[in-house]
């Protein structure tokens, strides 16, 4: 019994057992492992990064407490980035639980970099009908909400001035959990054109890079490993990273198992060939 | 934590390894822990549709007087005709029902959400390889479900595009699902870690 | 009569409910509303007897001295559950029965869940052998995907245009085709159920 | 999709729950945009009869003229010259406003926006420019709403089952004249013999598992005749079948189909209900159960046909622990890799309804592979005419497809 052979019929808790090592060292001793940024993920980053200060972009928070852990960190990340550059960011719900979570994030942000509402930022609120809504933004923020969040029309508020609808800001970053993406992708970009960016969960992601490729989206940060990416690339982490170390070990063992696998198959196919 | 708290968390807990256990072989704790489950489970269902469904369509209809409702809760005790064996086959018309009504119901449902919404997503303008290859790819693969034909010759080239573009398909499938099952046991690790911070360092 | 009264049953009511998707009107809402009620109370009526064949078999059991502490083990997880939300009240949060629905069921559930992760590992490591081309090309889909979790420097960015190519293109095109074959497969199955084609499931003297 | 469904949206309903005019007072006031006109309201196609369609011509100032109108305003009334109230808002370029509103009662309260079938309504509707300009009310339209019997949009889905249908009964009826088909062999189905075969061999029961789908979904449906014709099979080889479920509604159906089989078979006094159990409601608890009867009774040949989540790869994982043979079949995409990789075989969507015909050989049966497969050409053929006419910019095809509910 060679080695090769052995390890073709290894006994498959060699394997629990390393998953198991690298699922409890993280838990035990905390350390970072650097994520490899996505291309769909850096177009997001550099469409904000580009923006001049003074310059406006539409981000949407569309999601409820049971996507938190993926797309969270994707907030903070695009808000702090935002923030910290001086530009103006508009930003609306359109799923009805996103709202009261996008108000305490918006809170905590503009806090932390002084950011004023009406002046910095508008906080839009909550409408009911995404794809409705999406229609009358590209006519007239207005029309969908004359007034903002905080109820101040948003005719008084300095940071609406020139802004008229989505065709005057640089583009839309929708960060959601449900079909709301599909809204934007079909009105907002298929119907006005404006250029589109997602963030999605992990499990929603294998859907939506259809849309990538034909264009209709120009970037997509998907899941806790975008919102990992997200961070690395803006140099501001809140959660996101934390779960890639458990990730990229568990991942890294089973490719190598596989690996392993592979040769040994081949290393005694070729003897027994003989 | 509460001494309470302390002790449902420390049954948790147990149980956690017990299941995690059955990873070096079948033994007795784990069977305990499925055995228990299995009861538990069987009993939580069983008063959840008692006081849901049962309540709502059974107790609440006939206090209503929806008098409608008696042709279905007959049908429902007629199930009962299968402990004797006799009367067994009468259980037959409640059954008969019940397939009628889910099969009568699936077939349009399946024409709309399978046939026609596909079809309708899968016709897009030939432009760009992308789109030219997906077509190509729907087709290949739908060619390889053709069973009164042998896959031979042309038949067998454009099937075996068919079935190499399904197994691309799964082996992505297999790779995307990763993540999230080891998601799903650091949830499980992370629960034990702060369970024994709990115990030993609160 | 036992076997053709059953059939006809099937019959009519299938085609009655094809119809009932074509017409939008109040009648038909409410008979659709209904109809799928019969089936959920048939379904909590038969109950019944899934819970007689469980207690039944366990019973049995009690009397083997080896399997004797594990069929306790069912009978009183089982009946502790039910004598402890025999009232609605006995279902609110903070309750016995959903202090030991979250500490029993809830755990035993998510670390089932959880063996998937241990799972995975292994058929990736048992299946994922170049043996055939199909496997090959099943290997290689499935590792490219998974690659994309491992930093390779430049590398990664080609990983990650290979990855983003594989799930729009083929993964896209590999799901319509097996959508459309299971509708056609599954409305073939229906037919075959309401015309009486197919109809061991109704048993027969 | 975009051009159709987008339009077809403009004619959607939508409600602003807050937009009021005097709200959105903003800025200078420009000269008010002229009126819209000729409001009609005929009843809103395809519903139960709660919905009205309200219809205007644009004001002239909508696109053309001073180009100020953002958008227009529907209000209604119970008579003509009755009192108004706002309905909803429609963006600039809209001509129609679909109102609809089925509940009777809201929070116990009678609904006064409540469409009565029937009834007539009023309606006015007036063009919003920018600021509080408003134009003038039109002047008023009336109809009412009708409940309808016919759903139009659905015409073509009732086309598709025709022809389905017409398909399988002419098939069928071929196959009953004596006409007989030839099937390709499947690798899944030529091992099902082999495997209870082995079975046997060994002296060790087989597992047949229905998934964790209800009796009434068709791949369970599927499962079932599946397992009729193992249970022949099992019956006359003398071996086991065990088939522990997780419905109580499934336990009845395959217990119905298993003594059947056997009597089939002719072995009526082999047939044991017990071994049709019914092991616990609920996914994880039902799936350690059957991971339990797997390892215990150590079942030679495990079949997994049906509905399956995320337990497909438990079990055929734990079936490969025991040394199992694994023949598996879903239509679940998201499990079909878990099965590819962990089972021997592995019936794919279609294959799995295609089955029990294989294993029955019955000339009926196989016609309705037949029937499948020429729906599938037509499929085929469909779906690249309209990318080709799509291609050329003519939605006819693609529009007839894309069914709108």
């Amino acid at each position: 019994m060679t080695i090769w052979d052995r390890i073709m019929n290894l006994d498959r808790r060699w394997i629990y057992l390393c998953i198991a090592v690298v699922v409890i060292i993280p838990a035990v001793v905390s350390f970072k492992v650097p994520v490899a940024t996505t291309p769909e993920v850096k177009k997001v980053f550099d469409f904000v990064d580009k923006m001049q200060p003074g310059e406006c972009f539409y981000l949407g928070i569309d999601y409820d407490p049971s996507a938190l852990a993926e797309l969270d960190p994707m907030t903070y990340a695009i808000l702090n980035q935002a923030f910290s550059k001086d530009l103006k960011v508009i930003i609306g719900c359109l799923s009805q639980f996103g709202v009261g979570m996008a108000e305490t994030r918006l809170a905590e942000m503009s806090a932390k970099y002084g950011k004023k509402s009406g002046e910095d930022y508008c906080f839009l609120g909550y409408r009911p009908y995404p794809a409705i809504c999406i229609l009358t933004m590209g006519v007239d923020f207005r029309v969908t909400f004359p007034l903002d969040y905080y109820g101040v029309p948003l005719d008084s508020l300095p940071v609406m001035n020139g802004i008229k609808n989505l065709m005057d800001v640089k583009g839309v970053v929708d960060i959601t959990a449900g079909n709301v993406a599909d809204f934007w992708i079909t009105y907002g970009n298929g119907r006005f054109g404006f250029p589109v960016a997602l963030g999605v969960t992990g499990v929603m992601s294998a859907d939506y890079y259809q849309y990538l490729q034909s264009g209709q989206i120009f970037g997509l940060i998907s899941g806790i490993k975008g919102a990992a990416e997200y961070e690395e690339l803006s140099g501001f982490e809140t959660t996101g990273m934390e779960s890639i170390p458990y990730q990229t070990l568990s991942h890294a063992v089973i490719l190598l198992f596989i690996i392993i696998s592979n040769v040994g198959y081949f290393a005694t196919r070729g003897r027994k060939g003989k | 934590m509460t001494t309470a708290e302390l002790l449902w968390n420390t049954l948790a807990a147990i149980l956690t390894l017990c299941v995690f256990s059955f990873l070096i072989k079948d033994n007795p704790f784990y069977k305990f822990a499925e055995r228990l489950v299995a009861g538990v489970a069987a009993g939580f269902w069983t008063m959840l549709l008692y006081h849901t469904n049962f309540h709502d369509k059974v107790v609440l209809t006939m206090q209503n007087g929806q008098w409608a409702y008696i042709i279905p809760i007959l049908l429902g005790i007629g199930m009962w005709t299968r402990f004797s064996k006799n009367y067994a086959w009468m259980s037959r018309f409640s059954i008969a029902f019940y397939m009628g009504i889910s099969t009568g119901v699936s077939i349009p449902v399946f024409m709309y959400t399978n046939i026609f919404k596909q079809v309708s997503a899968t016709m897009i303008p030939f432009d760009g390889t992308v789109n030219v290859l997906v077509i190509i790819g729907v087709l290949c693969s739908l060619f390889y479900f053709f069973f009164s034909k042998a896959h031979t010759g042309t038949f067998g080239l454009v099937s075996r595009i068919g079935i190499y573009t399904l197994m691309i398909g799964f082996g992505a499938g297999f790779g995307m699902t990763v993540m999230g099952r080891v998601a799903l046991l650091v949830q499980r690790v992370i629960f034990m870690k702060d369970y024994f911070i709990g115990l030993f360092g609160g | 009569m036992k076997k053709q009264i059953p059939i006809y049953f099937v019959l009519v009511s299938g085609i009655v409910m094809i119809i009932q998707y074509f017409i939008p009107s109040e009648e038909s809402e409410w008979l659709f509303t209904y109809a799928n009620d019969w089936v959920i109370v048939i379904g909590i009526f038969a109950l019944a007897l899934g819970i007689w064949s469980l207690l039944r078999s366990e019973f049995k059991k009690l009397k083997n001295p080896k399997e004797a502490f594990y069929a306790g083990t069912v009978l009183f997880g089982y009946f502790i559950m039910v004598f402890t939300a025999l009232t609605r009240e006995g279902r609110e949060a903070g309750t016995l029965h959903m202090n030991l629905f979250n500490n029993i069921l809830i755990p035993i559930q998510a670390t089932i869940f959880a063996l998937l992760a241990f799972y995975i590992a292994s058929a990736a490591y048992r299946a994922f052998r170049a043996r055939t081309v199909l496997a090959t090309i099943l290997l290689l889909a499935a590792f490219i995907v998974m690659l994309r979790l491992i930093p390779l420097g430049p590398l990664s960015a080609i990983n990650q245009t290979a990855v983003g190519w594989i799930l729009a293109v083929p993964n896209m095109a590999a799901k319509r085709a097996i959508t459309m074959g299971v509708g056609l497969g599954a409305i073939a199955t229906c037919i075959k159920i309401i015309l009486g084609i197919e109809r061991t499931y109704l048993g027969h003297d | 999709m975009a051009r159709k469904s987008v339009l077809t949206f403009f004619i959607l309903a939508f409600a602003f729950a807050g937009l009021d005019a005097q709200e959105a007072s903003m800025g200078a006031l420009g000269p008010p945009p002229a009126a819209p006109s000729n409001v009609k309201a005929p009843d809103k196609p395809n519903d139960t009869g709660h919905g009205l369609l309200v219809k205007w011509d644009l004001s002239r100032d909508d696109g053309a003229g001073l180009d100020n109108v953002l958008a227009y305003e529907v209000w209604r009334s119970d008579a003509a010259d009755g009192e108004y109230t706002k309905r909803g808002v429609a963006v600039k370029g809209t001509s129609e406003y679909d109102d609809t509103d089925d509940s009777e009662r809201v929070n116990d309260e009678p609904n006064p926006d409540f469409i009565v079938t029937g009834k007539t309504y009023y309606y006015k509707v007036r063009a919003m420019a920018g600021g509080t300009a408003y134009s003038d009310f039109s002047e008023p339209g009336s109809g009412q709403a009708v409940e309808n019997w016919y759903h139009k949009g659905k015409t073509p889905i009732m086309i598709g089952v025709i022809i389905f249908w017409a398909f399988v009964v002419y098939f069928i009826f071929k196959a009953r004249q004596g006409q007989e088909f030839y099937v390709r062999p499947l690798a899944g189905i030529n091992a099902v013999d082999d495997a209870i075969g082995r079975a046997t061999e060994m002296g060790r029961p087989i597992l047949f598992v229905l998934g964790t789908g209800t009796a009434g979904d068709i791949a369970t449906i599927a499962g079932f005749t599946i397992l009729s014709r193992v249970a022949k099979l099992t019956a006359e080889y003398q071996t086991p079948v065990l088939v522990p479920v997780n419905d109580p509604v499934i336990m009845a159906v395959a217990q119905e189909t298993v003594r059947t089989a056997y009597l089939e078979a002719g072995r009526p006094e082999l047939y044991k209900p017990e071994n049709i159990s019914y092991e616990t409601a609920m996914q994880f608890p039902y799936v350690a159960a059957v991971n339990g009867i797997m390892l215990r009774e150590k079942t030679a040949t495990n079949f997994y046909m049906g509905i399956f989540h995320a337990e497909s790869l438990i079990l055929a994982e734990t079936g490969n622990i025991a040394g199992s043979i694994q023949i598996s079949g879903t239509d679940q995409i998201s499990q079909l890799p878990f099965f590819i990789a962990a089972t021997d075989y592995t019936l794919i969507g279609e294959e799995l309804y295609a089955a029990s015909a294989y294993l029955s050989k019955e000339p009926v049966q196989v016609g309705t592979l037949k029937a499948q497969d020429w729906a599938k050409a037509v499929l085929m053929a469909v779906l690249l005419a309209g990318a080709v006419l799509i291609s050329l910019a003519i939605p006819f095809l693609k529009n007839l497809v894309d069914v709108n509910l």
